[in-house]
């Protein structure tokens, strides 16, 4: 292969996928999944740091009801900025491109994903898409709300609408490609025994996400298209003054934009019952209802993006068809609930950071659940539509159900991923810490929207200023909880202590072979005799140290 | 005025109890949810903590039962849900054939209020309590909508089209008015106060502080004024040559149109035949007339299908 | 690397088939995606034309029939050409292969030239969507009455009633349908270029000829396309 | 690599010619006057070639089952979000027209000159 292994001796440490070539050239060009799953790590790490500062400063503008640190202007693009940086270049990606990257082949055995230079354009289409968006930002800001709402984005706002529409389409197309590379790498390179029913949720999860990818961000990508030709050439598609629907925008943009929510959340739900399993020592409970109900969710989840027009003057009767249709969701979603909750039942329970994620997503995503039937029942969903009881809801959702599973995902995996344990008290400190910070942010939030505070406001009324206070108080609690995460994983970089293969005797392919795991992930290709999470049963794992040894052969 | 502290806000509509019932069905649903999964969790936690040398947790049963039941019990639950938010909805979006109209053009940042007696407002509304009140509400430029908290009623206001939002004003104050659709830089501002009184000082706020001539003009006025300045009435008058169909009686009512169709003549249809009259031709009648687009703005337009409503009665439909 | 017996089976795939299934589901999947992604243009499409019929049906009869039909047999016997390309890298004749390729790649290109004269045209009539859009629907009927073309009622309340804004809006999907259907004429062509570089240095063989079998399905996609596209922008309430 | 299906060139030049007659026949039909009846006829004419060349030329007669799937997923999802953005659109008018304008006490509409 390169240079670089042939510089091991034999009394070099183990050969990796970290140390198998050290130049930036052989990661930037790497077509190890593995390797792609760390530069997107970094990438949307940078990512979500800039949202995070965009949130932090208008938060900050937000605690008294005048304008006092920011302009309307500033304010609008910041919010926007917020909203495109954190879907579109951070919570979208999040969990498939950096642990579905890192785990999808691994977890099944599989050398690479099946396409894995489609996978390395995929990054870079991201970059290219995301450094568009930045300059959109960079050049003077988008002020249109993330949402891109017709005729506002295409004939009246005056901000670089073009260049950010222009990133958000780009973006779509690596969330395509990741997609479309799972579900042919998890229908055709399962290792041979890995049948469909004794494979991860996980990897159930990442294949209905995949599937949500692939039939809703094609919808978004035609309909910002369809903007970009209004703005750029001129063609009325969306205008009212010749006879266009803005509504038919709407329409359009909820049709990817709802279903996008699953993308965020299922892969968390995944996440969630790898982890609740493995400190539960039990295999998880109705495995199959599990199984199918991520499956449920993605394809039900396509029937209700119309519960965001109720009051958009859609017909009534077409938001009765959503609102009913609306409600099916829920059910799929409260039954993984009591499976999570069932598999601790007898279980034999230990409370390591990845499981404070796992009930702390629990216990923020039943809330955001929970406050998705008042949006979902019209007559409430009337009074409660663009107030701060719709941005509390879905921060519930994406940053309670979305960002809690990632950030447990990050930690159940890091010792695989980068090979060193980080220091278990403070990431339990930080755990806690962003959990109270999370709460105190949004849960004010619920009251100051059933009182009627209008969402994007960049002034507003001195009545609810106590609120807005509570939860800049709240953001800035999370915002150091995030640091200190951010400043542990950095240190265990280095000084972390060197994880065994099998740190928390977990089940499963991805903890049989090293830590870090070597190129093609396994030495030879495992044969699975046994279905998934059998923690009744001894691990497979060989004891650390015997792999590396054969790895050097 | 309930505090922000309150679990509920300010109820000053005939809607708004019926809505904050179901919200407190739903934060009592969400309390229960949420308690029980938190004790469960905790309890599970404590009870089956890890202990050194226990064996191995057993399987747990491949059983759907519990799952069946669950399921069950919840779609019976949002079953429930659906049907009461949707008897509220449908109450809360039709309105009575007896509700006073208002009309209502949002432009980027203000709301621009007109009353039947002719009086313009901005940024504040002032109605009689105890009346329903139906909003025509459309828009200059980009979306917008219309939120008045106390009332719990909200609706977009589109430009191009005609939306509509009505309610009950059941006890005298003043209440905010916000828009909440974002509508640009100083979407924030966009706001305002709905002032309720009672109906007789709403009856003497009339005319207490009715300001100019042209304030004094109603809608049906103003245009009727436009229906001559405008020369509509030459064709659509029966002692003229009636080149243009007789308008008297046509509102809410259903057309025949040259290709065979029908429409009702609702507002939607008489803003495109003035605006675009050779869209739908009425049966019998010549494309001669002209095309009103850009001579009149959405204020005039919307006083000029006032005046040709006017001249249905108002018992018409 | 371990070695493999076929050259052609990448290091990632245990064997040719594993190989070959993927290729296939990636291409059929990348195909379900522009069916949605076309999808939204045909759904715009679809509503406008509820609420409009007679601006649809004016915006139908200022297209050229005679070029749009031209153009269906053009792309249909370019499907052929391509699935002959792939029977023929399938049965090892790669010279056969080569010049179906070419003969694909050419009949793009003609299908692309008569659009760019289609395209011409509308700009001459003012058709582009924009500020310079005109259309006065009465004086395109009295054209087509000059032509001698019989007008039946329902067409002639179609132009009587067609608003001229409606019908702008017609025309920008058509552009953005047609012109969005030739990038993806323009990129088979270049998908065509491609293959046939590699078609001549003998990279395929009866026992790995992947590349032309999925290119293939994209081809046929894009075929498929226009045949929703021929008879919904063009054929409208001709009768 | 034993299963691949070779389709005989007979097989493609018969495909070619029904599709060819289809859009002859799809262009005649047009300027016949069969109602509403033209676009079913229209689509229904376009749907029967695109699946000509998904079954032959495409070879999806003679793949694996999961190519089916994805197939007829492309089709379903996209029936799904045009049915459902239609159950808006034609939904809009069954709503009851709104009450007419109120003639109110000080309006001097009765007595308007027609």
């Amino acid at each position: 292969m390169s240079a670089a292994d042939t510089q091991l001796a034999a009394g070099d440490p183990p050969k990796h996928y970290l140390n198998n070539g050290l130049t930036i050239r052989s990661w930037l060009l790497s077509v190890d999944h593995k390797r792609i799953a760390i530069l997107y790590l970094i990438s949307l790490t940078i990512f979500f740091l800039l949202g995070g500062a965009a949130a932090a400063l208008f938060r900050m503008d937000l605690v008294t009801p005048e304008a006092d640190v920011l302009q309307s202007e500033t304010y609008n693009k910041l919010f926007t900025m917020h909203g495109i940086v954190m879907i579109f270049f951070f919570l979208v990606p999040s969990i498939p491109a950096v642990m579905g990257n890192f785990l999808v082949p691994v977890m099944i055995g599989a050398k690479d994903v099946a396409f894995p230079r489609l996978n390395l354009l995929s990054w870079y289409v991201f970059m290219t898409g995301g450094l568009i968006a930045l300059g959109a930002i960079i050049m003077g800001g988008v002020d249109t709300g993330w949402t891109f709402y017709t005729p506002y984005s295409s004939m009246y706002a005056n901000s670089h609408v073009i260049l950010a529409v222009a990133g958000a389409f780009i973006a779509g197309f690596s969330s395509i490609m990741t997609g479309l590379n799972f579900i042919v790498t998890i229908q055709k390179m399962r290792a041979p025994g890995l049948t469909w029913f004794r494979l991860p949720l996980f990897i159930w999860a990442m294949y209905a996400t995949s599937l949500v990818v692939i039939l809703g961000t094609p919808v978004v990508a035609i309909t910002l298209v369809m903007i970009f030709v209004e703005r750029f050439f001129g063609f009325g598609i969306f205008d009212p003054a010749l006879g266009g629907d803005p509504v038919l925008f709407q329409h359009l943009f909820w049709f990817y934009s709802h279903p996008a929510v699953y993308i965020m959340i299922l892969p968390s739900m995944g996440v969630v019952s790898e982890i609740i399993s493995c400190f539960s020592r039990r295999r998880l409970y109705g495995y199959t209802f599990v199984a199918f109900s991520s499956l449920a969710i993605a394809v039900i989840g396509f029937f209700v993006w119309g519960h965001h027009m109720f009051v958009s003057s859609q017909s009534v009767y077409a938001g009765l068809v959503f609102s009913f249709l609306t409600f099916f969701v829920a059910i799929p979603t409260a039954i993984k609930m009591l499976n999570w909750v069932m598999t601790m039942y007898k279980g034999s329970v230990s409370f390591e950071t990845p499981m404070l994620y796992a009930y702390g997503f629990l216990g923020l995503f039943v809330i955001g659940g929970l406050t998705g039937l008042f949006l979902s029942t019209m007559a409430t969903d009337i009074h409660l539509h663009d107030t701060y009881f719709v941005v509390a809801h879905f921060h519930y959702v994406m940053v309670g159900g979305g960002v809690m599973g990632f950030l447990g995902a990050l930690h159940f995996w890091w010792p695989k991923i980068i090979g060193k344990l980080y220091p278990e008290g403070w990431a339990k400190f930080a755990a806690i810490v962003i959990f109270i910070g999370f709460n105190l942010t949004f849960m004010p939030q619920f009251q100051m929207g059933y009182h009627g505070m209008p969402r994007r406001y960049h002034t507003y009324a001195e009545e609810f200023q106590v609120f807005h206070v509570m939860s800049t108080a709240g953001a800035t609690v999370l915002g150091a909880g995030y640091l200190i995460m951010a400043a542990y994983l950095f240190w265990s970089l280095f000084k972390g202590k060197k994880a065994s293969a099998n740190p928390w005797d977990a089940r499963g392919l991805e903890w049989e072979t090293a830590s870090p795991p070597p190129t093609e992930n396994f030495l030879e290709t495992p044969k699975v005799t046994q279905d998934a999470y059998a923690y009744d049963m001894p691990s497979v794992t060989c004891p650390p140290g015997a792999k590396s040894e054969a790895e050097r052969v | 005025m309930n505090s922000v502290y309150s679990l509920l806000p300010e109820q000053a509509s005939t809607v708004a109890g019926q809505v904050d019932a179901i919200y407190l069905f739903l934060v009592a649903i969400s309390v229960f949810f949420t308690l029980l999964l938190a004790g469960l969790v905790l309890v599970f936690g404590i009870k089956y903590r890890r202990r050194e040398g226990a064996p191995a947790p057993e399987r747990p049963h491949e059983d759907s039962s519990l799952e069946l039941i669950g399921g069950g019990i919840l779609l019976v639950l949002v079953l429930v849900l659906f049907g009461w938010g949707a008897k509220v909805f449908f109450h809360s979006t039709r309105p009575p054939a007896d509700a006073m109209e208002i009309l209502v053009t949002g432009k980027q940042w203000m709301w621009k209020l007109q009353h039947p007696q002719g009086k313009r407002e901005i940024n504040t509304l002032h109605i009689p309590a105890g009346r329903p009140i139906q909003l025509t509400m459309t828009s200059e430029d980009v979306i917008h909508s219309f939120f008045i908290p106390a009332f719990r009623v909200k609706q977009d206001v589109l430009p191009g089209r005609y939306t509509r939002l009505w309610f009950e004003a059941t006890k005298p104050g003043k209440y905010r008015l916000f828009c909440t659709e974002y509508c640009g830089t100083e979407h924030s501002m966009m706001g305002g106060w709905v002032n309720v009184l009672t109906p007789a000082d709403y009856e003497r706020w009339l005319v207490d502080s009715g300001g100019a001539a042209v304030a004094s003009e109603t809608p049906v006025q103003a245009g009727e004024r436009l229906f001559t300045q405008l020369g509509c009435q030459t064709c659509h008058n029966p002692g003229s040559g009636q080149l243009g169909p007789h308008l008297a009686g046509v509102y809410g009512h259903t057309v025949k149109l040259a290709d065979g169709t029908e429409v009702v003549a609702d507002d939607e249809y008489l803003r495109e035949s003035i605006l675009n009259s050779q869209a739908k031709i009425v049966a019998g009648f010549q494309p001669v007339m002209p095309v009103f687009k850009g001579i009149v703005n959405e204020d005039q337009l919307l006083q000029l299908i006032a005046y040709i409503k006017s001249l249905s009665g108002g018992a018409s439909n | 690397m371990s070695s493999h017996s076929n050259a052609h089976v990448a290091h990632h795939f245990e064997n040719a088939e594993q190989q070959r299934q993927s290729a296939q589901l990636g291409m059929w999947i990348f195909l379900v995606t522009e069916v949605m992604f076309f999808g939204g243009l045909f759904a715009a499409y679809t509503i406008y034309r509820s609420l409009y019929p007679e601006a649809w049906v004016v915006g139908s009869h200022l297209l050229s029939i005679k070029l749009g039909g031209f153009n269906t047999a053009v792309l249909l016997a370019s499907s052929l050409t391509m699935a002959m390309a792939v029977h023929a890298a399938q049965t090892d004749k790669q010279k056969a292969s080569a010049n179906w390729i070419i003969l694909t790649m050419l009949l793009g290109f003609v299908f692309l030239g008569v659009k760019v004269v289609e395209y011409a045209g509308k700009i001459d009539h003012h058709l582009v969507p924009g500020p310079h859009f005109f259309v006065d629907p009465m004086a395109e009927l009295a054209k087509l009455e000059a032509a001698g073309i019989q007008v039946g009622q329902h067409l002639r309340h179609a132009f009587e009633g067609a608003n001229p804004n409606h019908i702008q809006l017609f025309y920008s999907l058509y552009f953005a349908m047609t012109g969005m259907h030739a990038v993806h004429m323009i990129i088979g062509a270049g998908i065509m270029l491609w293959l046939l570089v590699n078609t001549r240095k003998g990279v395929y063989s009866s026992q790995y000829f992947n590349p032309v079998e999925v290119s293939g399905l994209y081809w046929h996609f894009v075929d498929i396309v226009w045949i929703f596209l021929f008879p919904m922008l063009y054929l409208i309430g001709r009768h | 690599m034993s299963d691949h299906h070779v389709i005989p060139v007979r097989v493609y030049l018969t495909i070619i010619s029904i599709l060819m007659v289809l859009t002859v026949v799809t262009v005649w039909v047009a300027f016949l006057d069969f109602g509403f009846l033209n676009t079913v006829i229209a689509v229904g004419i376009a749907c029967i070639k695109a699946l000509l060349v998904v079954m032959y030329f495409m070879h999806l007669k003679y793949s694996a089952r999961v190519l089916w799937l994805y197939a007829g997923a492309g089709a379903v999802f996209f029936v799904i979000m045009m049915a459902l953005m239609l159950s808006d659109y034609r939904s809009r008018e069954w709503f009851p027209a709104p009450a007419a304008w109120e003639v109110t006490t000080t309006a001097p509409a009765t007595s308007a000159p027609h």
